[in-house]
């Protein structure tokens, strides 16, 4: 087991290092000047030529591009993310503060999108080719065409300015995660019902599935036992790039629900061209990404037995 | 007390999306209890699916009429419930290709003692006693170990026998065997043939098999019933049908195995359009008479019947 | 044997939940450690924002506990703002003025001039070189230090420990006292400013976030805040969460008039459509600070009947800025015709619903020295510039908008009318939506022809706000590439600062606008106001200049 | 290949929204950029049958030719990222050893990458506008096709008739082209189904955020982010440009699900996904 | 003439570990003659055929063709001297294309003929493997087993080669069928006086259709001669074993 988990950690070892100079030199190549922004913030000074190539002297951005990088990656090795260009705010700080909120909502709405997937996807999966699955099937397509921001308006009007039922934003306890990690989700619920779907028709045409009814097994014995199992595998791995890629797509949310979380915290340092602030985004979503790989991996490894015995892939 | 399957006027057709397609027309059968009945026929001839309907294991597209009474039961008419209670416990399946027949992500004990948990509801440790039991008795050495391991990691023989103990494990008065030898090398044919022997031992004597393997059946079985396009076209003691046999087509078939010189059975030789005897257009012995006359299973002697002309 | 199997399943099992709880584990434990280093030094404040935060129900009986302390008419007020309000230690103010935590020596009066405030009076000597302040008394910091000489030269200490940047206005005390020698204690309540040329106007550039006094023991070596914000004003910020809220509670011993209301909570609500549904669903009773509410919703709401709004003229101008670098508009009847053709009023009534004083003059109404001028609209003669420069063939041009303000301007529409109209004189402009980076980028290099910019008086002296647009080769004049050049206008700004007769230097900005009205370095089309929008269960909520009466604001009929 | 009415519907629908996008000009009563400042925001009349929004434009015209860009944008992106990710993955899959290793690698990054991000990035790089658009959901989505098709064309590699063709003597192009590719198609016309519904949606996003496509020219998206200080009284000026994107998408994403299911039926399981 | 020299055969299975498919197997097939290779599922009987195609390269060891490498030939040479049945007759067929349109193809390809002469070659190999035309205008999951691997054998002998080697061409069929597809295919044989390599694992089809025979065990050749002589005197136990096993059904 532990042999297969190095396997695993080498493999992804290059790809985390590929992410870092993506991050990097993303950063580097867009246009605009972000210590001159950040000296014009307050909208009424104007620093002098001088001013900037002072500054941008001090942050070190005058080097050549390889030696920042090298001087970035032992920097952040260490655990230092170094302070934001704009507002120099302590870039591990601020991301400590907004990492739990986004991380909520990310959870929240995986949990909703297992969940709700899941469960659509094997009541389509059970009631095949009737009027409910067909409705389901035409329900989960619906959801995957409504855009994010389009449902979060529509959610908070309803919601909040007619029922007053839930705070329209800001950080009041569980309430206000509900409205966005149902929107976050939504998307994502409609593809994962119709794999899960995909995936327990294909296993219920399988020969064990037969050989189980013959034994005299009910429905729903084989239905959880044997195909839920078996149709884990692949859906597992879908999940798992999902969780990953939410913590990217949350901006919109989070800048509607007025959550302090992540997403928001990078489209604003890309407005400002804070490099410093992308290339930590970037690598640490990286990081869980490729964290997340070696959890499916993990997972992967418990659930499905002929990895146990050493088969590759 | 072993019940007979005796078979009415069976017809099972496919609904397909455009289409509907026969696969049984009109059989009548009975299988007598005791007794090992092989169900030969190539592909297409509706051998398994006439083996499956017993057990209602078609997929939902088909329909079925007519009767099959096992005992005093009409298997066709029960319903979800009462049908799983006889899977398994009353009749056992032994499946065709061994290496996909089990979960590949359970445990082959788990699989094992689940139809005793759930039938006989007895306690884990002694379900677990008696699939060692089997085990031991099919050959396996080391039974507890066999049992955390998982197909994959099991030879073509051993799963092999896995099912066999799969469809047994809860005594079933009846066995079906679907396809036992397709696609198997001459090693596991003759190691599956040990194991239906060893089922005849110590199990049960009323069996259904159901292959295209000629030889196989000729060794194993009893009563032979031939098979060609949905209609039964011979009944008769294994090793008279498969040496005398009276049907044309059965003669065909034991003319094209290797060991007669593989001669092939004509496919259009007399121009066929709508004839009452199926095997018309490819029969040598066709006459006049076989285009009109309508020709059904006649009863020669006691446990032999013909559905052709010649004998009339 | 036999245990191996159920050892193998618990071992499965086992992972499973490990790795769920480890997940959890990370979300919840870093969610406590966070609050804890908002605020390092006022750990109790913290936790109690934690616990608050967490359970949705305890914050129920949290507002109990405040009711029973005060009556049900001192119930807490939240109000929303559109960014961090108090955006922490690294910010050289800590807060906006708006909270009245911290006050200034000397705050400005409705029209922008200097008044008196933590200086009771002050005086400056003939040549203006030597200022001297009298300071009020009687007065204290939150933290209980005495308001005297002392603590005024602690702060100016803190001014000289370097330039501090910030989100209203960049603390640095060459630019605010040039040429400060010496800062004397005379007495115990008055301090003496000395300064090597003569600076007639100090008190405009003193006024508000000139001169924020805090207490001395609230910084540390380095000059940053060690805490708290400890003013003297009528509110005591007693909690602040970055980017979720800030709390701002009664200041008892405050020398003036007491604030009315107990507690005011301000949530951070950046999105605007949001903010309208908060404000509409009674979740906050009103919303402050710059771009709190556009107009036209403001408009919605008071239809309801339940809201209303309040508005006063605000430092900041809209300006349509040009290139004069490049044709067309380096030629001056290029720009006079762009300023003739636009209806200001037009613009006002549709998208601002009204609210906002056109104007042709660069400098904004908020300052006495301003000049009021009649406003042409004359499309006839717009289009016969544009022919004089033009002839018959048509040009096409950059109009670039910064999406940074498209939150809280219509700039969009403004763009689209404007295009529109300007194809009337034979000008197809092409709009663009650049991020603040590539906007900055763009307007340096002089990649654009149009722009919608609005642009804040710094301070109420206006030589500032005339050298760096009319300046040649001055700060705004060359980033945003205005390419004007006026040797007289150059003249007239060098000598302005130096000119001590009140009289005279009133002349000289007259003829600066005057020229700026004729020459058009850039195009202005309307003074802004501030703008806020309130629920009527509350009362006493008026818009100033920059900012809230907050201290005046209460629930209705108290 | 007879369809029942119901599976035909999301064809019709995309087929009409793809004619009424091109046939636009002929339709639209108005021009979509003309501006009437009197009748601003004015509620349906004979004339203007949606309305007019704040500018005075009449919104009906604005939401025929509203799916111009985004459609002619999702339709290209999304055909140049099925390109490239067919040709990657065919080569990851059908060569496999080191290839396939080095392609992997780099498609993981590219994964790692979050979607949102590296679009914002390159519409500052680029600026924003078509280009930079293109760009940015190409280099997103194109890691998608090639996973697919790597998988698919590591099945296909073992069918028998790939060797027989081989043994016949055709070359591996000759392969590629008259075979795997038309094997892939049904899976290939799945993404890029969905992809296109995905992408029409990032891209809304994106204008939301105000990076995304660029007034004046009419976009779906951009007159829903416009509508939203008037929505509440004017309900439609949002409300008509949402229907369009949805409807669009739905129908995109229908016909996707058409095929998979078709797929699903006589090929058993396929996680086309 | 086909010539297999000391060929052996490792696959790589990552990690290290190494799986021998082939070891040391040679013999050669004089030119005309149909020769058997006998041997259980799993030991190595199609990785052979396919090292004997030049599909995959042997690990060491060589087989000549005619005298020159299998592996010195260009595709195209190697498909106009030696063609391939597989086991699977479905899938020997792009699922895409009419079968017209796949042996169209096939000619093409091999360029074996000129263009107008195709149809012709086409109608007069289909009623050589008793085919009706009609299924020429259908699709490999619209015909039966035994249609769709006549259908395979029409294609190969298309391209005229040398020496056809079927890889369990039989082993899917039944019994009839089987029988139909030898009968085409010996009448084939000797038309051309191409020589055929039969692999299976059932011992009565290449008794009756062989001339000589190899048994194959776990990648080596345990025996060979001709089929005659391994039948009734079997040298090697696991040979004697495998008769014994087929004899075992004939009492």
């Amino acid at each position: 087991m532990i042999h297969y988990f190095l396997k695993r950690v080498i493999s992804l070892l290059p790809v985390w290092i590929g992410i870092t100079i993506f991050a990097f030199f993303l950063g580097l190549v867009s246009p605009g000047d972000p210590v001159y922004l950040s000296l014009t913030r307050d909208g009424i000074t104007e620093p002098s030529e001088a001013m900037v190539n002072a500054k941008r002297a001090e942050l070190g951005l005058d080097l050549p591009y390889h030696i920042q990088y090298v001087n970035w990656i032992n920097r952040v090795i260490r655990g230092d993310f170094g302070k934001s260009i704009y507002d120099n705010e302590e870039i591990k700080a601020e991301m400590l503060r907004r990492m739990p909120v986004t991380l909520k909502l990310a959870f929240s709405a995986f949990v909703i999108t297992v969940v709700a997937g899941l469960g659509i996807g094997a009541v389509m999966a059970a009631t095949r080719d009737t009027i409910l699955d067909r409705f389901l099937r035409q329900l989960c397509t619906l959801m995957v065409s409504i855009p994010g921001f389009c449902m979060a308006i529509i959610l908070i009007a309803i919601f909040s300015e007619c029922f007053h039922l839930l705070p329209t934003s800001g950080m009041e306890g569980v309430k206000s995660f509900i409205m966005p990690s149902l929107v976050l989700s939504m998307g994502t619920i409609g593809t994962s019902a119709r794999l899960s779907r995909s995936n327990f028709i294909g296993e219920i045409s399988k020969q064990y599935v037969l050989v189980a009814s013959a034994k005299g097994m009910s429905k729903s014995f084989i239905g959880t036992w044997h195909i839920f199992k078996n149709a884990m595998i692949p859906i597992i791995t879908f999940f798992g790039l999902y969780f990953a890629g939410i913590l990217g797509g949350s901006a919109v949310i989070e800048s509607i629900f007025a959550l302090p979380g992540m997403g928001s915290y990078v489209i604003d340092a890309i407005y400002n061209r804070d490099y410093f602030i992308i290339q930590a985004f970037v690598l640490l979503t990286g990081t869980i990404y490729v964290l997340s790989n070696l959890l499916i991996d993990m997972l992967y490894f418990l659930i499905n037995p002929r990895m146990k015995q050493g088969d590759s892939l | 007390m072993h019940y007979d399957i005796q078979m009415a006027d069976v017809t099972i057709e496919f609904a397909l999306k455009s289409k509907r397609v026969s696969a049984v027309d009109q059989v009548n059968v009975t299988f007598k209890a005791g007794k090992i009945t092989g169900v030969i026929g190539e592909t297409g001839s509706g051998k398994s699916v006439l083996g499956m309907s017993i057990l209602q294991l078609l997929p939902k597209q088909a329909c079925i009429s007519g009767t099959c009474f096992f005992g005093h039961k009409d298997l066709y008419a029960l319903d979800a419930e009462s049908m799983r209670k006889i899977r398994g416990q009353e009749i056992g399946l032994i499946v065709q290709n061994p290496n996909e027949a089990l979960n590949p992500v359970r445990t082959i004990g788990r699989q094992l003692m689940e139809p005793l948990i759930k039938h006989f509801d007895v306690s884990r440790t002694e379900a677990r006693k008696t699939v060692e039991a089997h085990l031991r008795c099919f050959g396996f050495e080391m039974p507890k170990k066999v049992m955390q391991q998982y197909t994959f990691q099991m030879s073509g023989g051993m799963n092999q026998r896995l099912i066999a103990i799969m469809g047994l494990i809860c005594h079933p008065s009846w066995l079906i065997a679907d396809e036992p030898t397709k696609g198997l090398d001459a090693i596991l044919r003759r190691s599956i043939y040990d194991v239906f022997w060893e089922i005849r031992q110590h199990y049960t004597q009323s069996m259904i098999v159901i292959t295209h393997d000629l030889f196989f059946a000729k060794k194993l079985c009893e009563q032979i019933v031939v098979m060609y396009q949905g209609e039964i076209v011979e009944i008769g003691e294994a090793k008279k049908v498969l040496t005398t046999p009276l049907h044309p087509y059965t003669k065909g078939l034991l003319m094209a195995t290797p060991k007669a010189g593989m001669t092939p059975i004509p496919d259009h030789l007399n121009p066929s359009h709508e004839s009452r005897c199926k095997f018309y257009s490819r029969c040598q012995f066709a006459s006049a008479k076989c285009k009109v006359q309508f020709v059904e299973l006649r009863e020669i002697d006691p446990d032999t019947m013909v559905r052709c002309i010649l004998y009339d | 044997m036999q245990g191996l199997t159920k050892m193998k399943k618990k071992q499965s099992y086992l992972w499973i939940i490990l790795a769920i709880v480890m997940v959890l584990g990370v979300a919840g434990c870093s969610n406590n450690d966070v609050n804890a280093t908002t605020d390092k030094p006022d750990e109790a404040a913290a936790q109690a924002a934690l616990n608050e935060n967490n359970e949705s129900d305890r914050t129920a009986d949290e507002e109990e506990d405040d009711e029973q302390v005060s009556d049900v008419a001192d119930a807490e007020i939240v109000l929303a703002g559109t960014r961090n309000i108090a955006p922490g230690e690294n910010d050289a103010y800590y807060c906006s003025s708006i909270l009245m935590v911290w006050e200034p020596l000397i705050a400005s009066d409705e029209s922008g001039a200097p008044i008196p405030k933590l200086a009771a009076s002050y005086s400056a000597n003939e040549d203006y070189t030597i200022w001297t302040f009298q300071l009020k008394e009687g007065v204290s910091f939150h933290d209980g230090e005495p308001f005297n000489a002392d603590a005024v030269i602690a702060n100016f200490d803190r001014m000289k420990l370097g330039e501090k940047s910030s989100n209203f206005y960049t603390m640095n005390i060459d630019t605010t006292y040039p040429g400060l020698e010496k800062v004397e204690k005379l007495s115990d309540y008055e301090i003496q400013l000395v300064f090597a040329s003569p600076l007639p106007t100090l008190d405009y550039a003193m006024t508000n976030f000139g001169s924020a006094m805090y207490s001395p023991k609230n910084f540390d070596a380095e000059g940053n805040f060690n805490g708290l914000p400890m003013g003297t004003g009528p509110f005591k910020l007693i909690e602040n969460v970055l980017d979720s809220y800030t709390v701002i509670a009664r200041n008892d011993d405050y020398y003036g008039d007491k604030a009315q209301i107990a507690q005011i909570r301000i949530k951070v609500i950046p999105d605007p459509d949001t903010r309208y549904s908060a404000l509409k669903s009674g979740e906050v009773m009103g919303v402050l600070d710059l771009g709190a509410i556009q107009p036209v919703m403001a408009m919605s709401l008071v239809e309801t009947g339940d809201f209303d709004i309040s508005y006063t003229p605000s430092t900041i101008t809209h300006y349509i800025i040009v290139n004069g670098n490049k044709f067309p508009f380096n030629d001056v009847r290029m720009r006079q015709a762009v300023s003739l053709l636009i209806d200001r009023e037009l613009i006002l009534d549709s998208f601002y619903a009204g609210l906002g004083y056109p104007t042709v003059n660069v400098l904004n109404q908020m300052t006495p020295f301003y000049e009021a001028f009649d406003i042409p609209h004359d499309v006839e003669k717009a289009k016969s510039l544009a022919k004089e420069v033009l002839g018959d063939e048509r040009v096409s041009v950059a109009l670039v908008l910064r999406s940074g303000e498209l939150n809280r301007y219509p700039n969009k529409e403004e763009a689209e009318l404007l295009q529109a109209q300007l194809k009337e004189i034979g000008v197809d402009a092409e709009i663009t939506i650049l991020d603040n980076a590539a906007w900055s980028a763009a307007v340096k290099e002089g990649e654009y022809d149009l722009s919608l910019k609005i642009k804040g008086l710094s301070s109420a002296e206006p030589v500032s706000l005339f050298s760096s647009m009319m300046k040649t080769d001055n700060s705004l004049n060359k980033s945003w590439s205005f390419g004007y050049s006026n040797t007289e206008v150059d003249k007239l700004i060098e000598d302005v600062s130096g000119e001590l007769d009140m009289a005279k230097r009133e002349a000289m900005y007259n003829r600066l606008q005057t020229i700026a009205v004729e020459e058009l370095p850039v195009i202005p089309y309307f003074n802004d106001v501030t703008l806020v929008a309130f629920n009527k269960k509350i009362e006493g909520y008026e818009a100033v200049n920059y900012g809230v009466t907050l201290d005046k604001v209460h629930w209705a009929g108290q | 290949m007879k369809m029942k009415r119901m599976e035909a519907m999301p064809f019709m629908i995309l087929g009409a929204i793809v004619l009424i996008t091109i046939l636009a000009p002929l339709l639209a009563p108005f021009d979509p950029e003309m501006i009437d400042m009197q009748n601003r925001l004015s509620a349906p009349t004979a004339a203007h049958i949606l309305g007019t929004d704040s500018l005075g434009r009449d919104t009906f015209s604005r939401v025929l030719y509203g799916g111009r860009q985004s459609i002619l944008l999702a339709f290209a992106a999304t055909l140049i990222s099925m390109g490239i990710g067919t040709a990657v993955g065919f080569v990851a899959g059908y060569y496999g050893g080191k290839a396939d290793l080095l392609i992997t690698g780099i498609s993981n990054v590219f994964l790692g990458i979050p979607g949102v991000s590296i679009m914002v990035a390159f519409a500052g790089v680029l600026g924003p506008g078509m280009n930079s658009l293109l760009i940015a959901v190409t280099v997103n989505s194109w890691v998608g096709f090639s996973r697919i098709v790597r998988g698919e064309v590591m099945q296909l590699k073992h069918a028998n008739f790939i060797e027989g063709m081989k043994s016949v003597g055709a070359s591996d192009g000759w392969i590629f082209i008259r075979h795997v590719l038309p094997n892939l198609s049904d899976s290939l016309i799945i993404l890029f189904a969905t992809k296109v519904g995905s992408v029409v949606l990032s891209v809304a996003s994106l204008s939301y955020l105000g990076l995304g496509l660029q007034p004046p020219a009419p976009d779906w998206a951009i007159m829903i982010s416009d509508a939203r200080p008037y929505f509440r009284e004017h309900p439609l000026l949002m409300a008509a440009p949402g229907a369009a994107i949805i409807t669009f998408v739905w129908s995109v994403h229908a016909i996707g699900d058409y095929m998979r299911d078709k797929l699903d039926v006589n090929k058993g399981a396929n996680d086309a996904l | 003439m086909i010539e297999l020299k000391h060929v052996t055969k490792i696959f790589k299975q990552g990690l290290g570990q190494t799986q021998i498919a082939l070891d040391n197997v040679s013999f050669d097939i004089p030119q005309g003659t149909i020769m058997g290779i006998a041997g259980n599922s799993g030991c190595g009987k199609s990785t052979l055929a396919r090292v004997m195609m030049g599909l995959i390269p042997p690990t060491s060891g060589s087989v000549l063709l005619d005298g020159k490498a299998v592996s010195s030939y260009s595709r195209k040479e190697r498909s106009q001297s030696i063609q391939m049945i597989f086991q699977h007759p479905a899938q020997s067929f792009d699922p895409k294309m009419m079968f017209e349109h796949s042996l169209m193809e096939a000619l093409k390809v091999s360029q074996r003929i000129d263009r107008d002469k195709f149809n012709a070659a086409i109608r007069e190999m289909l009623s050589q493997v008793d085919l009706s035309e009609t299924l020429l205008h259908r699709y490999p999951h619209e015909v039966s087993g035994g249609e769709a691997q006549r259908m395979a054998i029409a294609r190969a002998l298309l391209l005229k080669p040398k020496i056809m080697v079927m890889d369990e061409g039989t082993s899917m069929l039944d019994v009839s069928v089987q029988a139909k597809l030898f009968d085409v295919l010996t009448t084939a044989q000797k038309r051309t006086g191409m020589t055929m390599i039969l692999i299976s694992h059932d011992l009565e089809v290449i008794s009756k259709t062989c001339q000589t025979l190899a048994v194959i065990y776990c990648g080596s050749v345990v025996e060979q001669g001709t089929t005659e002589q391994l039948l009734t005197r079997p040298k090697t136990a696991y040979v004697k074993k495998l008769v014994e096993e087929f004899a075992f059904f004939d009492i």
